[in-house]
């Protein structure tokens, strides 16, 4: 079977989304790694709830983003808290990292599309444990994973990443990749009909992760172009 | 895979040269793909003294479309008293392929010439008549994956008609060597101002 | 425009990119470029499709990334295995014999790659072997695969076996083969819309593997 | 799920043992044991309509594997020739020209390779392997009627889950050279006095047309090796899908000889001055 | 007598008994550094027409183990432990935690004592290993007990081997891995008696890091050429099969097992 | 009675059919494709990234230069800003034979109307004539294309889809890289920009489509039209793409190839009313 081509008889497993979130946004800065996404979670085209946090601590070390399906983005999530306690009671000091979490993650991905039950989610995983170099890292529901220096998922991929390869560093400031994020949520939020304008941003620096609480974004509607009237007889600018 | 480009089987490639210009063409005819019915099928067609067009495709298509231009062509000189430039053999062969824009002939030409000023010109078409020149080679037919590779190696700026020769029927037969449905031999045209070389190739009869 | 979410799921996908193997007399060249691609996006430019199994064996696989990273790991695996059991690292010759059955062995669901195994083989000669992507095996001089393969393979046939050429030219010796793979991928970059970023060459020899990059074109 | 008669014992080792105590779950491990199946309601269908090889019928939906395409075999009062091409194609793209399709299975057997070459390549080489556990149990060797028993029932087992295979399976035992046809669909055809020759492949058609007008029982070993060679000759020339390397197979009483291998480009020269001779006497 | 009865004393006695098959086993020692562990195996031939039995297995690149009783038995645990980090390898891309496996080892054997169709291992392994926290030197016993060591030696003779480590433990922390190396072969030669010493045939010396390594037969002559001459004392016999109860677990080097 | 048509003399079927789509191979071609189940093949298509903006008082278009078929590139620079008049331009996304032929064919009747009426043509005439046409043809004539002109009402940005929909806007993008080119321009266009500026913006634009997406590539072509001087392209105003590195391997020696037969045809003047060269 070529691929984009269907399966001829799948089983009636979630083979299409329901509810999904949309863009999420990572990169790496000089001393660790942001993840970034807005709050909304879509009903098919309803924007349905829009207070949701798509991003998620996993263990003492990593940030999960996840765009998609929320209720797999959930399950996941659940398996992840599991693991995390189970790292607590071997009560020996040692916590999994981002980059375990990540290799976790993407056999759990693989694994799941090999039966025909995918999770459908794009899952951006980071994190800084100590000293070691921040891990960023892509997952979708095939099971396709790498690791890069900045990512977006979704429709993200379209507008976020020009606005990345354009502008990423590896030297940033904390200040600069937080700016940066935004920017793309911002354009995302312009022209993704399933984008919102309020955003969540995280942040791994090797001892501590952060969520911070919604933000709002600024937009602008004002280019002259828009707001001028056309359909008036006497206006002057109007072509027909 | 199956379609109408690739029912008889076809390779061309054009190349430009310093001062000269050069086409090679298989010579295979197949039937349903698989089957080889002759290994002389005329692909390439002059069509003023230093203008020739090569059609890759279906070969009934090829046939006629060869003729109208050959109409074409007579009609012009009757008309004009001039011959044709072959950017003008490109324009006239694209409004003749976009005429017939829903319900297209299936071939692709190519066309390789020297103009007036002996400046080398080399075109291809898509079947619906997208004219593209290109200053160094055009490919068409089945093989064009295989052709753009070797092509892309081999191509250099400013060969003479012998170098010509060579890249072209080598870019030639190592593309249909890798295509199941052209090959059989081929036929190499190399136009310089004062005479056109043609050569037939030895090549693999699998 | 791409929509935005797939009406129906489908298990496989086309992550694009070109790899080719060349074998020497005593040596083998392995190159492929970098980019993952999806659809018309560009996942990342610098994600290597190449896995070294052994300290005279690597592997290059195209086709569809996942089956590809689930590939290696499994291979890197089965080396680890045969080393605690053999106390010594298998030879091409085995490890290419391996990964057929393990190909074939998802006949019913198979792995969407297509690998190149390339290697030294226990005579000290350069080995090369294709695969389709159920496991159909071949030692060959040379070979290539992935979205580019047409386009390499043509010039491979021209340069080094010299095929439809009467008259005799040297042939190729080390640094002019890396020189030829360098330039049939930057050819096939001109060409090929999934191939593109940066490439690695692999050189295999008695002195063990070493790598060079060099950079394609990034459209 | 059962595997439809995939071999449960022995044949491949479950290399990391019993499957791992501490994982996860929901995650693949690296252990791997036998056929994986997809996980569609009739994974038969599935494969069947997405996984198996095909040329010209392809109608690019499927996953392109490698084919191979003219083989010839027949029996002749020296024994049997087996003459094949080399060709390999994914779709009309030439995958490669230098293809093994006979397969040598042991010394007195060998086999053919036809279809999916990787369904040839594997279940012939498991073949082998049946052949010398039978070796091995029985003190003698397997008869060629055996054999390709063998090899149509594995086929039988895996029918309809979309396998391709056309292959001729020959040898010498003890009642004298014999030639057998098994296909995926587990057709097992014999070679006798009335069938003495099978073509195979896309080419075969053919191949036929020359084996119809050149063979007979009495041939001399050089006329028979002679029609092996012009018979894929001639295939090649017509057929699309073939082409590459003739090699030519001679299974005698005590064992197979590779007797011809060579390029089919040279054969041409030949074959097309003895035409021109013909035409002008 | 099944392994699930107890004495009228409140022992175990299979369990003690194949305690005791460590004991018989050929002595095996391991000694840790900030950065190192050094595994040091003294290797015995079934005759003089066999090869010296394997005393040091890897396991993974950032682990091994050492062993001392019946070989079979260490096989199957090292073919586990192989598997596990193998299969951690694969799922979590890193190495497996060292504590954490030997625990698994710990809870197998141990299931081992509580089934009368089973026996206990007849095997006890020092394991060295290094993760996040620094190397790791373990030892596991039939019985399922585990111990943390920053030095231990185990097996037959083990005895003056473990009074030479307790003697020299402080030093080793901060030793590098040349010191770490001679200790362990120092240690080693006091389990020899006096008509054996170490050549280079008979022992295994292993370094684990982040990458597990075997000393050529090059580099441990250099250090056999350098230890100290023996002197001419008589060995102590070797211990009365008896209990192991008496093992205090926060003991860092626990002198003998015969409590 | 069936009255069967006798077939005419060629030239009047050309001339009667100047001008036109002819469909006579419709039949034919239908009948193929059903009886031996033949898939038509796939026209050229350019992937394509174009893009416009509206300023002060000019327009600014871009575009790259690829144009591909499936997944090979078939030309690496094609020209996809097409003139229309001295002072409406467009660029083209969609079918590449369907923006050739209908740009031509606007190209002339604008070139007609300016010559009937004396005047050079509003850009809404351009607009209003290209959406009757595309939205005759029902989305058939696969033409996305960004069109901007200034005329006496000043400068003037539409884009106008393949089924004859047509929007005003001040800055726009369209084809396959239109997402990574309108990341650009929602980021970073302002109005009141200068026309150097502009062309900095439409250039990084499309610089952002030839990189993100796959479907475009090659260099990047401006046009920019002001009242004063009209419109110019530039073309190749970046060439971000060229070939990095390519080896020189040794020519083929003279007679390497295999060769059957060889001719020679030597072409000479002749002194005539025809002349064959000159």
């Amino acid at each position: 079977m070529a691929p984009g081509q269907y399966s001829t008889d799948p089983k009636q497993h979630t083979l299409s989304p329901i509810v999904t979130g949309a863009t999420v946004i990572g990169m790496k800065y000089k001393d660790g790694v942001i993840l970034a996404a807005d709050t909304l979670a879509s009903y098919g085209s309803e924007a349905r709830y829009k207070d949701v946090c798509r991003l998620k601590k996993v263990g003492e070390y990593t940030l999960l983003g996840g765009g998609g399906e929320l209720s797999d983005f959930q399950y996941l999530s659940d398996q992840l808290d599991e693991m995390a306690d189970e790292d607590w009671l071997n009560e020996d000091g040692c916590f999994m990292g981002p980059k375990e979490y990540s290799s976790y993650i993407g056999r759990v991905m693989y694994n799941r599309r090999s039966k025909f039950n995918p999770l459908y989610n794009q899952f951006v995983v980071v994190g800084k444990k100590k000293d070691e170099p921040a891990h960023l890292m892509y997952v979708d529901h095939q099971g396709t994973a790498f690791e890069e220096n900045f990512v977006a998922t979704g429709f993200g991929m379209h507008l976020g990443i020009p606005l990345l390869r354009n502008s990423w560093r590896a030297d940033m400031s904390l200040d600069e990749a937080k700016a940066l994020a935004t920017k793309c949520l911002e354009v995302c939020f312009y022209r993704d009909c399933r984008a919102y304008c309020k955003i969540h941003i995280g942040v791994c620096n090797g001892t501590s992760v952060d969520i911070s609480a919604p933000i709002p974004l600024n937009h602008f509607w004002g280019h002259g172009a828009w707001t001028e009237k056309r359909l008036e007889d006497d206006d002057p600018t109007a072509t027909w | 895979m199956s379609g109408l480009m690739e029912y008889n089987g076809s390779a061309i490639v054009a190349m430009t040269g310093e001062n000269c210009v050069g086409i090679a063409a298989d010579t295979r005819h197949g039937i349903r793909q698989l089957q080889t019915v002759s290994c002389n099928r005329q692909k390439t067609f002059q069509v003023t003294d230093q203008c020739f067009v090569g059609l890759a495709g279906l070969a009934t298509d090829v046939q006629t479309l060869s003729q109208l231009l050959n109409f074409r062509m007579k009609l012009f000189t009757l008309r004009e008293e001039r011959k044709m430039q072959p950017r003008m053999i490109g324009n006239m062969i694209s409004s003749m392929l976009y005429e017939k824009r829903f319900g297209p002939w299936f071939t692709e030409p190519v066309v390789a010439g020297l103009d007036d000023n002996h400046k080398p010109f080399v075109c291809a078409f898509d079947f619906i008549g997208c004219l593209s020149t290109a200053e160094d080679f055009v490919v068409s037919g089945t093989t064009s994956e295989q052709l753009f590779g070797v092509c892309e190696s081999f191509w250099r700026p400013g060969m003479n008609k012998d170098e010509l020769f060579e890249t072209l029927s080598q870019c030639l037969l190592s593309g249909v060597d890798r295509d199941c449905l052209a090959g059989w031999g081929g036929v190499v045209h190399v136009i310089t101002p004062d005479e056109i070389i043609t050569k037939k190739l030895k090549g693999r009869m699998d | 425009m791409q929509a935005p979410v797939e009406q129906r799921w489908s298990p496989y996908a086309d992550n694009g990119g070109t790899c080719m193997g060349v074998a020497g007399e005593d040596f083998v060249v392995v190159a492929a470029d970098t980019r993952l691609s999806q659809g018309y996006s560009i996942h990342t430019r610098n994600c290597s499709k190449v896995t070294q199994l052994t300290d005279k064996c690597v592997i290059a696989s195209c086709g569809m990334k996942s089956d590809a990273i689930t590939l290696h790991k499994h291979l890197k695996a089965r080396m680890v295995m045969y080393e605690h059991q053999h106390r010594r690292q298998p030879s091409v010759t085995a490890i290419a014999q391996m990964l057929s059955t393990t190909l074939y062995y998802k006949r019913f669901f198979p792995y969407y790659t297509f690998n190149v195994l390339c290697g030294v083989d226990d005579e000290g000669k350069g080995a090369v072997y294709n695969y389709d992507a159920i496991g159909n095996m071949e030692r060959v001089p040379y070979t290539t695969s992935g979205s580019g393969s047409a386009l390499v393979m043509s010039v491979l046939d021209a340069q080094i076996a010299k095929s439809n050429q009467t008259i005799a030219t040297p042939s190729l010796d080390k640094a002019g083969i890396v020189e030829l793979c360098k330039d049939v991928l930057s050819s096939v970059g001109e060409r090929d819309i999934h191939t593109g970023d940066y490439a690695e060459i692999f050189l295999i020899d008695a002195a063990g593997i070493s790598k060079t990059e060099f950079d394609l074109k990034l459209d | 799920m059962d595997l439809l008669g995939a071999p449960k014992r022995g044949m491949f080792r479950d290399f990391a043992g019993t499957g791992a105590a501490g994982l996860p779950n929901g995650c693949d491990s690296i252990s791997e044991a036998r056929f994986a199946l997809p996980a569609v309601q009739d994974p038969a269908t599935f494969v069947e309509t997405h996984f198996s090889p095909g040329t010209y019928e392809d109608n690019g939906k499927r996953v392109k594997f490698s084919k191979g395409t003219t083989t010839l075999a027949f029996k002749f009062k020296g024994g049997v020739i087996v003459s094949v091409d080399s060709r390999a194609s994914q779709g009309s793209y030439i995958g490669s020209q230098t293809v093994k399709k006979v397969i040598e299975i042991n010394p007195y057997l060998l086999g053919t390779m036809a279809g999916g070459a990787a369904d040839c390549l594997f279940w012939e080489r498991n073949l082998g392997m049946q052949c010398r556990i039978f070796e091995l149990r029985n003190k003698e060797r397997i008869s060629v009627a055996a054999a390709s028993k063998l090899l149509a029932n594995t086929m039988n087992s895996y029918k309809g889950m979309g396998l391709s295979m056309g292959t001729m399976i020959t040898g010498w035992d003890k009642k004298g050279p014999q030639l057998y046809y098994v296909d995926n669909d587990g057709t097992r055809l014999k070679a006798d006095e009335n069938k003495p020759y099978f073509c195979v492949g896309s080419g075969g058609t053919f191949a036929y047309g020359v084996l119809d007008t050149n063979w007979s029982f009495d041939l001399s070993d050089e006329e028979a090796i002679e029609l092996g060679k012009r018979a894929i000759y001639h295939a090649t020339y017509r057929d699309a899908y073939s082409g590459g390397v003739n090699n030519v197979y001679h299974v005698q009483e005590n064992g197979w000889v590779q007797v011809y291998s060579d390029d089919t480009y040279k054969s041409h020269d030949k074959y097309s001055a003895e035409r021109e001779a013909a035409a002008n006497p | 007598m099944d392994c699930i009865t107890w004495s009228p004393a409140g022992r175990i006695l299979q369990v003690e008994y194949a305690m005791e098959a460590v004991k018989q086993g050929t002595p095996v020692l391991g000694l840790r550094s900030k950065t190192h562990v050094v595994l040091v195996s003294f290797k015995r031939a079934q005759s003089e027409l066999a090869n010296h039995q394997q005393k040091i297995f890897k396991v993974d690149d950032h682990m091994a183990i050492g062993i001392s009783g019946l070989t079979a038995d260490a096989r199957v645990l090292a073919d586990y432990m192989r598997n596990e980090c193998l299969n951690h390898r694969y799922v979590f891309d890193s190495a497996m935690n060292v504590g954490r496996l030997v625990a698994q080892v710990a809870d197998k054997s141990q299931q081992k004592t509580q089934n009368s169709s089973k026996r206990p291992y007849g095997v006890g392994l020092l394991v060295a290993g290094c993760d996040e926290k620094g190397p790791h030197l373990f030892e596991t016993c039939p019985s399922g007990n585990y111990f943390e060591y920053y030095a231990m030696a185990i097996g037959g003779r083990s005895t003056s081997a473990k009074t030479y480590l307790e003697k020299h433990f402080e030093e080793f922390e901060s030793a590098d891995l040349d010191a770490l190396i001679k200790h362990g072969l120092e240690a080693m030669n006091k389990t020899t008696s006096s008509d054996q010493s170490l050549t280079t045939k008979n022992t295994t010396v292993a370094v684990i890091s982040d990458k597990y390594r075997e000393l050529s037969s090059e580099e441990m002559q250099k250090f056999i050429d350098g230890l100290e001459k023996k002197e001419d004392e008589p060995m102590e016999d070797e211990p009365a099969p008896a209990a192991a109860s008496g093992d205090a677990p926060d003991a860092p080097a626990p002198m003998d097992t015969s409590g | 009675m069936v009255e069967v048509e006798e077939p005419q003399d060629y030239l009047d079927v050309f001339q009667s059919q100047r001008g036109g789509f002819s469909f006579e191979n419709c039949k034919r071609n239908a009948y193929l494709a059903a009886q031996a189940n033949i898939k038509p093949p796939t026209a050229m298509k350019s992937g394509t990234t174009i893009c416009g903006i509206q300023l002060k008082d000019a327009v600014i278009l871009a575009a790259d230069t690829r144009a591909t078929e499936g997944p090979m590139v078939a030309d690496k620079n094609c020209e996809k800003l097409h003139y229309i008049s001295k002072n409406v331009f467009c660029a083209g996304a969609g079918t590449a034979a369907d923006l050739q032929h209908t740009c031509e064919m606007m190209e002339s009747q604008m070139e007609l109307l300016r010559m009937a009426t004396g005047t050079e043509p509003r850009v809404c005439t351009v607009v209003r004539r290209l959406s009757s046409m595309l939205f005759k043809y029902q989305g058939y004539i696969g033409c996305a294309l960004v069109l901007g002109g200034v005329d006496v009402t000043g400068p003037h940005l539409y884009q106008i889809y393949p089924h004859g929909s047509t929007d005003k806007l001040p800055f726009t993008t369209m084809g396959s890289g239109s997402l990574a080119a309108m990341a650009i321009m929602e980021a970073e266009y302002n109005e009141n920009l200068s026309i150097e500026d502009g062309k900095k913006l439409v250039a990084k634009a499309i610089r952002a489509g030839i990189f993100n997406d796959l479907g475009s590539g090659g260099n990047v072509d401006v046009c920019v039209i002001t009242k004063e001087t009209g419109g110019a392209i530039l073309r190749n105003y970046e060439k971000p793409n060229e070939r990095k590195f390519k080896a020189q391997h040794a020519a083929f020696p003279k007679g390497t190839t295999p060769i059957l037969k060889e001719e020679i045809m030597k072409l000479v003047s002749v002194e005539e009313d025809v002349v064959m060269r000159d």
